[in-house]
């Protein structure tokens, strides 16, 4: 006999305040006036894949269900195309919204590991922060090698195709001022994130 | 002025308003601070003045305390102010010795700090008190109102408000756009819940209007000017020529039958553009009038050259003795008076090209609403048959609920009536086509009699629901079952899936928006607009057919999308507002009105040029300006700008003004 | 009260029509907005005498906030534009006299519009509170003073001149 | 005529390609292209998914390098680095918490940015500064009967339609008119071809592309052109997979600056042609000659 689970939910399984406190962040606060038409899943292209349409994904973030939200392939799946942005009759901006449950997603460290995109994004993050550029196809090797390196080798032909074209890089591109941008970015690391917080609601007051 | 205020006798009395106002404002400390203000003999707080107790209270203490001045602070005096002049009154007073201060509009619903409030209601009670001591005693002057009505707009509410007057021995004007009155009802096909024939409840009315002695009826007419006040009333209506005699057209249609264009030729606008009509044509069979017309826009007669010379006044002939026809017509003024004005001017669709991810306009098979209404119309364009634009009969259809409306990017607004007629058209074309039939709704209303009955008798019917807001209509297919359809790209909410649904026609569920010139309208009427563009009625609840022009009246959607019921119960009471003014026979006038005062005027005739109803002259004997009471209307214009102080609004005197001020910035 | 923040004091004249109504409209919608106003109704923004609203700033207000109905839309047709000429007028006026351009401010205001009455009320306490306090009556004690002062000093000079020519 | 140029990290990289042709193609039209001194990395996608602030603030950087430079606007033609940089000015304007971290990292760069320097797509200049009359001027071999399918992507139409209408783009059709060829009736235009998805999980990227290129070549299409490095990586570079998973669905994707080049005379390798994994050689015999 299959395994049964149960899917109800007990209000212990909320995280309360998650959805107020994301709906104070500028450009989030129209969560609240989302009717759950469907729009979004509708026009987005990738809604095919995931295990929460970005409908549901809305809907779980105003009701607390933090867990749920953080852990959904959904928000990875994302490809940032803002169909569902355009679309939206209340005008929510969901791309947005779906970059905020990311960064918290990857802050708090809840993802599904060896999941490649989050992987991809914290590369992509190192190496710009690193050398200021992004040199695409030492990122791709790198998120490779942490999750998956038999599908890189997978990738050879691609890689080899690059090379032949003259599309490949051998090495890293770097920007001279490394340390300007540097110094620009300690900044941001050196306000707690509370604090940004506290900044983020006070705007979003005045607004 | 001192001597004045020790005769002063003024009683105050605070309104609790329930919770309104007393959970904001503390209501007790407001009464007991003007108790010690000079003036005042008495001073109240009380949970609902405008109550039969809370009036009686006033008079009783006119009575008993010999009072000579009243203050109540509640609600806004455009709704009560009238209420407790009434109870003024009836102690024994002037009404006009009576003042009211707003605290619960302009305070305590709209802020959010007690002590703050309590101290703003202190003040601007205080400034009650000093103004009211102003007051002087006034009179109503009565002015005749003139019986006859004019109804703007000959939709259903229209015509059911202009019966209903006329019924009463009223004499009506109707005016209406169109060549023919019937409105979007007349284009309908049925109508919900109960499915009856739109033309059969609708033509019986239309005709009764045609024919009514009470009622002159002027289609293919719009309203240019309004002049005048409530009981008097002066419109000019503008007459399009529509190159027929309508007194001696007969309506044979032998000039139609006739004209040199064989085939009708040119786009039909009763039939949304489905159908062809000549350029001499009747806008549908029950049209009323009965009446042709021609379009000078297409009719050869009216072309230069060669093309003239095409036309062979074939009508002209055919009409034969009649005489109808009158190529030589041109725009007509006429001037009507009457006593009260109802505007029932309608609704305008949402146009669907602007939602291009719907397609209309770029694929065939992607209808309008109400270009369904004809397709499935006996007497429409395909006498009825589901035709599409491609010539075939449709398999499936798709109904896209809400479009235009709900969205912060179009139109907010729910439009009311689409839910009801979606489900009707499912209805209807499932009963012509047998096809599977698709709705993609967000919420489903159906708030009336019979209504949820009729969603049930659908859903029993099979008619598909889906809960989703569709995302697009595209053409291209993904599987082959998609081929050549138009696909429909929706989450089904409910059943959790983001599904994509090939269908032979969509049909698109326009919302209801204000007419394009509701501005002008408006202006015309001197009425207030929603920020959604429909017209503003007096109060949402108690006033709902009232407008801020004492006199005007409105009907139907033009102050909001609603159904045909709702159009009709609105009319009849528009109606029966307009009646209860003819029936008084007069009104009376708020003694706001200006006046001069002879030894102050200096005469220098600044005051002349700024009265826009030129009720100022200037009497040259005595070398002053003078006011006529009956023309002026109490703006107070003259006043704000007299250099030598001569001119005195009623109730809006400088000394009660500037009293005001210092009232409130006393501390 | 003393240790209270300060908060500007507005008196505001609207009009019947439209603002007094956009107002009305406020309240039944309970918008939420700074209490410094007060309202003093008036049957149209024509009937707005330039000395009320002197008056109110010699008497304490900060700010005057004046409310009509937009232009071509005055119930009395053009009450409105009567008021604006008179209004600009006074502006001149009051730069001249050293009043911030912001403490006099005109808006049309619809029936319709009580989000717009919202938002300029925000915006007209923000924009008070950074002028700061008019204070006309202090400031006309003061010059009373000074000028009493000043007379009592002329008097003092002139007294022995005037002994002398005796 | 000049202009900040502000190339990204993929016209030096797998989009070689677009920059290879992009300037010469201004070139020819008189408009010189400056590049910023010392850009970095735009921000974004992926990085906007860990810091919504730093993207901004890198991409602030750029945008003070930009206005420091002194031409009056730039041209970023990478769509997402269009979309990032546009996106903090926006923030810069709207929001006051992140326009204060920002002006702080900047102080801190030693870097001022006042707002100004409007970030423009270059489809936008070519076609709404330079005009489309003197584009006309400089076409030696018109692209006659070459049938192309715009796609113009996602992000440079989304959320902010600056230049061009969001669901019915026509800017680059107008472009390609000009220059001879035959724009077929493509639906997808601004359907997203599954951006850095397709290098990190497979099966939805690929999907996004495959639906792309299967479209173009039902309605008739001899080569896809793309505005975006990325688009056109994904077009261009997965068709081992895509025809291992589905179908073949072999047609050349090129940059819309690639075809301008063409009809200006310019070789096939000043263009980066050969950099393609599809080829468009044999489409353009009958179209050049």
């Amino acid at each position: 006999m299959a395994e049964l689970t149960r899917t109800i939910k007990y209000e212990a399984d909320r995280v309360k305040g998650f959805g107020r406190e994301l709906m104070s962040v500028p450009g989030c606060e129209d969560l609240q006036s989302c009717i759950q038409c469907g729009t979004c899943s509708g026009v987005c292209p990738l809604s095919i894949y995931m295990d929460y349409s970005p409908r549901q994904v809305m809907a779980l973030t105003r009701s607390d269900f933090k867990n749920e939200v953080l852990r959904s392939h959904t928000i990875w799946l994302c490809a940032s195309c803002y169909a569902c942005t355009v679309e939206c009759p209340r005008q929510i901006r969901i791309t947005d919204i779906m970059y905020e449950l990311k960064q918290r997603a990857i802050h708090e460290g809840i993802y599904v590991k060896n999941f490649p995109i989050p992987v991809l994004a914290k590369e992509f993050y190192t190496m710009s922060r690193k050398y200021g550029r992004i040199t695409e196809n030492i990122l791709a090797a790198f998120m490779f090698l942490k999750t998956d390196w038999l599908a890189a080798i997978g990738m050879w032909k691609l890689g080899l195709g690059l090379f032949r074209r003259g599309r490949f890089s051998l090495w890293f591109h770097a920007i001279k001022r490394k340390d300007e941008l540097n110094r620009m970015l300690a900044t941001v690391d050196n306000l707690s994130i509370d604090e940004l917080k506290d900044e983020r609601k006070k705007a979003s007051k005045a607004t | 002025m001192d001597k004045n205020k020790q005769d002063l006798r003024i009683g105050f009395y605070i309104c609790h308003c329930g919770h309104n106002i007393a959970s904001m404002v503390d209501c007790p400390e407001v009464a007991k601070y003007v108790e010690k203000l000079p003036g005042v003999v008495l001073s109240r707080d009380y949970k609902y003045m405008c109550s039969d107790p809370g009036q009686e209270l006033i008079a009783q203490d006119i009575r008993e305390h010999k009072l000579n001045r009243i203050v109540v602070a509640s609600c806004s005096p455009l709704l009560h102010e009238h209420t407790f002049r009434g109870a003024t009154e009836k102690g024994g007073l002037n009404p006009f010795f009576f003042h009211m201060v707003n605290i619960r509009e302009h305070n305590s619903w709209v802020h959010t700090d007690r002590a703050e409030a309590t101290g703003k209601a202190k003040d601007l009670a205080r400034a009650g008190i000093e103004r009211v001591a102003h007051h002087r005693a006034l009179e109503v002057k009565r002015v005749p109102v003139n019986p006859d009505v004019l109804v703007v707009g000959g939709g259903i509410s229209g015509i059911h408000a202009a019966l209903t007057l006329a019924k009463a021995g009223k004499k009506v004007y109707l005016v209406e756009r169109e060549p023919s009155i019937g409105g979007h009802m007349a284009k309908f096909d049925k109508t919900f819940p109960t499915l009856d024939c739109a033309a059969c409840i609708l033509t019986p009315k239309m005709s009764e209007v045609g024919a009514h002695p009470n009622i002159t009826l002027w289609t293919y007419s719009e309203v240019a000017k309004m002049d005048g006040y409530v009981g008097n009333f002066t419109v000019t209506v503008k007459r399009r020529p529509r190159y027929i005699n309508e007194d001696l057209c007969t309506g044979c249609q032998e000039c139609i039958a006739s004209c040199v264009f064989k085939e009708p030729k040119f786009a039909d606008e009763f039939n949304e553009a489905l159908g062809k009509r000549k350029p001499v044509y009747i806008s549908f069979p029950q049209a009323t009038p009965q009446v042709v017309l021609i379009d000078p826009e297409v009719c050869l007669n009216f072309k230069k050259g060669i093309l003239t010379d095409k036309c062979k006044k074939t009508c002209v002939e055919a009409c034969g003795e009649k005489q109808a026809i009158e190529f030589t017509q041109t725009e007509k003024l006429e001037e009507i008076k009457v006593g009260t004005i109802i505007v029932a001017t309608g609704f305008k669709t949402f146009e669907a090209e602007r939602i291009p991810q719907y397609g209309y306009g770029r694929y065939p098979n992607v209808y309008t609403a109400l270009e369904i209404e004809r397709l499935v119309n006996a007497s429409g364009p395909t006498s009825g048959e589901v035709i599409m634009r491609d010539g075939k009969q449709p398999q499936s259809i798709g109904i896209i609920h809400c479009v235009g409306s709900r969205d912060k990017k179009t139109n907010r607004w729910c439009s009311r009536v689409c839910c009801m007629y979606s489900m009707k058209l499912a209805h209807l074309l499932k009963e012509h086509t047998d096809a599977e039939v698709y709705n993609f709704y967000i919420d489903l209303r159906t708030p009336g009699k019979g209504y949820e009955e009729f969603y049930d008798k659908l859903l029993e019917e099979g008619v598909h629901f889906i809960r989703g807001r569709v995302g697009e209509v595209t053409d291209w297919a993904f599987t082959k079952e998609e081929e050549g359809k138009l696909v429909i790209r929706v989450e089904d909410t409910l059943a959790g899936y983001v599904r994509r649904i090939p269908v032979d026609m969509v049909v698109l569920s326009t919302g209801l928006e204000p007419q394009a010139d509701a501005q002008d309208v408006r202006r015309l009427f001197n009425m207030s607009c929603g920020t959604e563009g429909f017209f503003l009625e007096r109060h949402p609840k108690l006033a709902p057919v009232n407008t801020f022009t004492d006199g005007v009246f409105l009907a139907g959607c033009c102050q909001g999308p609603k159904d045909i019921p709702d159009c009709v119960a609105q009319a009849g009471a528009a109606a029966a507002e307009a009646m209860v003014l003819i029936d008084k026979g007069y009104v009376e006038q708020e003694p706001n009105t200006a006046f001069i005062s002879e030894q102050e005027c200096s005469g220098c005739k600044s005051c002349i040029p700024l009265c826009p109803y030129t009720a100022i002259t200037y009497v040259e004997d005595r070398k002053v300006a003078t006011i006529n009471e009956a023309l002026c209307k109490g703006c107070g214009t003259c006043v704000g700008a007299c250099p030598s102080g001569s001119i005195v609004q009623n109730l809006f005197e400088d000394e009660e003004i500037f009293s005001e001020i210092e009232g409130v910035l006393a501390k | 009260m003393s240790n209270q923040e300060w908060t500007p004091r507005i008196v505001a004249f609207f009009c019947n029509w439209c603002t007094y109504t956009a107002s009305d409209l406020a309240g039944v919608s309970r918008l939420k907005y700074p209490s410094n106003a007060r309202v003093i109704r008036v049957m149209c923004s024509g009937r707005i005498d330039p000395q009320f609203i002197l008056d109110a700033l010699a008497k304490g207000a900060d700010g005057v906030l004046i409310g009509g109905c937009h232009p071509n839309d005055c119930h009395y047709v053009e009450g409105n534009y009567k008021l604006l000429r008179r209004y600009r007028l006074l502006q001149r006026m009051l730069q001249d006299l050293g009043i911030e351009a912001d403490r006099v401010r005109l808006e049309w205001i619809s029936a319709a519009e009580g989000e717009k009455l919202k938002r300029v009320m925000f915006d007209m306490v923000a924009k008070l509170k950074a002028l700061g306090p008019l204070g006309l009556p202090e400031k006309f004690k003061d010059w009373d003073q000074e000028m009493e002062a000043l007379e009592h000093q002329v008097a003092a000079q002139a007294g022995p001149e005037v002994a002398h020519a005796h | 005529m000049k202009y900040s140029y502000f190339p990204g990290c993929s016209l030096k990289g797998t989009g070689r390609a677009y920059e290879e042709s992009l300037l010469p193609v201004f070139q020819a039209l008189g408009v010189e292209l400056e590049e910023l001194d010392d850009w970095n990395c735009c921000g974004a996608t992926a990085y906007m998914a860990v810091d919504e602030v730093k993207a901004c603030v890198m991409a602030s950087r750029n945008l003070a390098i930009a206005e420091k430079a002194g031409h009056p606007e730039l041209i970023a033609p990478c769509s997402a680095c269009y979309l990032v940089l546009n996106k903090t000015k926006h923030y810069l304007q709207e929001s006051p918490a992140v326009q204060k971290v920002i002006q702080a990292a900047l102080k801190e760069g030693k870097l001022t940015y006042s707002g100004n320097v409007p970030v423009r797509h270059p489809l936008d200049v070519l076609v709404n500064n330079i005009g489309l009359a003197e584009i006309k001027k400089r076409v030696k071999h018109p692209l006659k009967g070459l049938k192309v399918a715009p796609y113009y992507g996602c992000q440079m139409v989304r959320p902010y339609a600056t230049f061009d209408d969001q669901y019915n783009p026509t800017t680059m059709d107008r472009l390609l008119e000009a220059l001879g060829c035959t724009m077929v009736n493509y639906p997808l235009k601004t359907r997203c071809c599954g951006g850095s998805l397709t290098g990190t999980l497979p099966e939805p990227g690929l999907l996004c592309s495959y639906i792309l290129l299967k479209e173009a070549i039902k309605r008739g299409a001899d080569v896809i052109a793309t505005v975006c490095p990325l688009c056109q990586f994904n077009l261009d570079g997965y068709h081992d997979k895509i025809e291992a998973k589905w179908e073949s669905v072999r047609i050349p994707t090129v940059f819309f600056s690639q075809l301008m080049g063409l009809a200006f005379g310019l070789s096939e390798k000043e263009l980066g042609l050969h950099r393609g994994f599809i080829p468009m050689k044999p489409l353009l015999a009958p179209a050049v000659a």
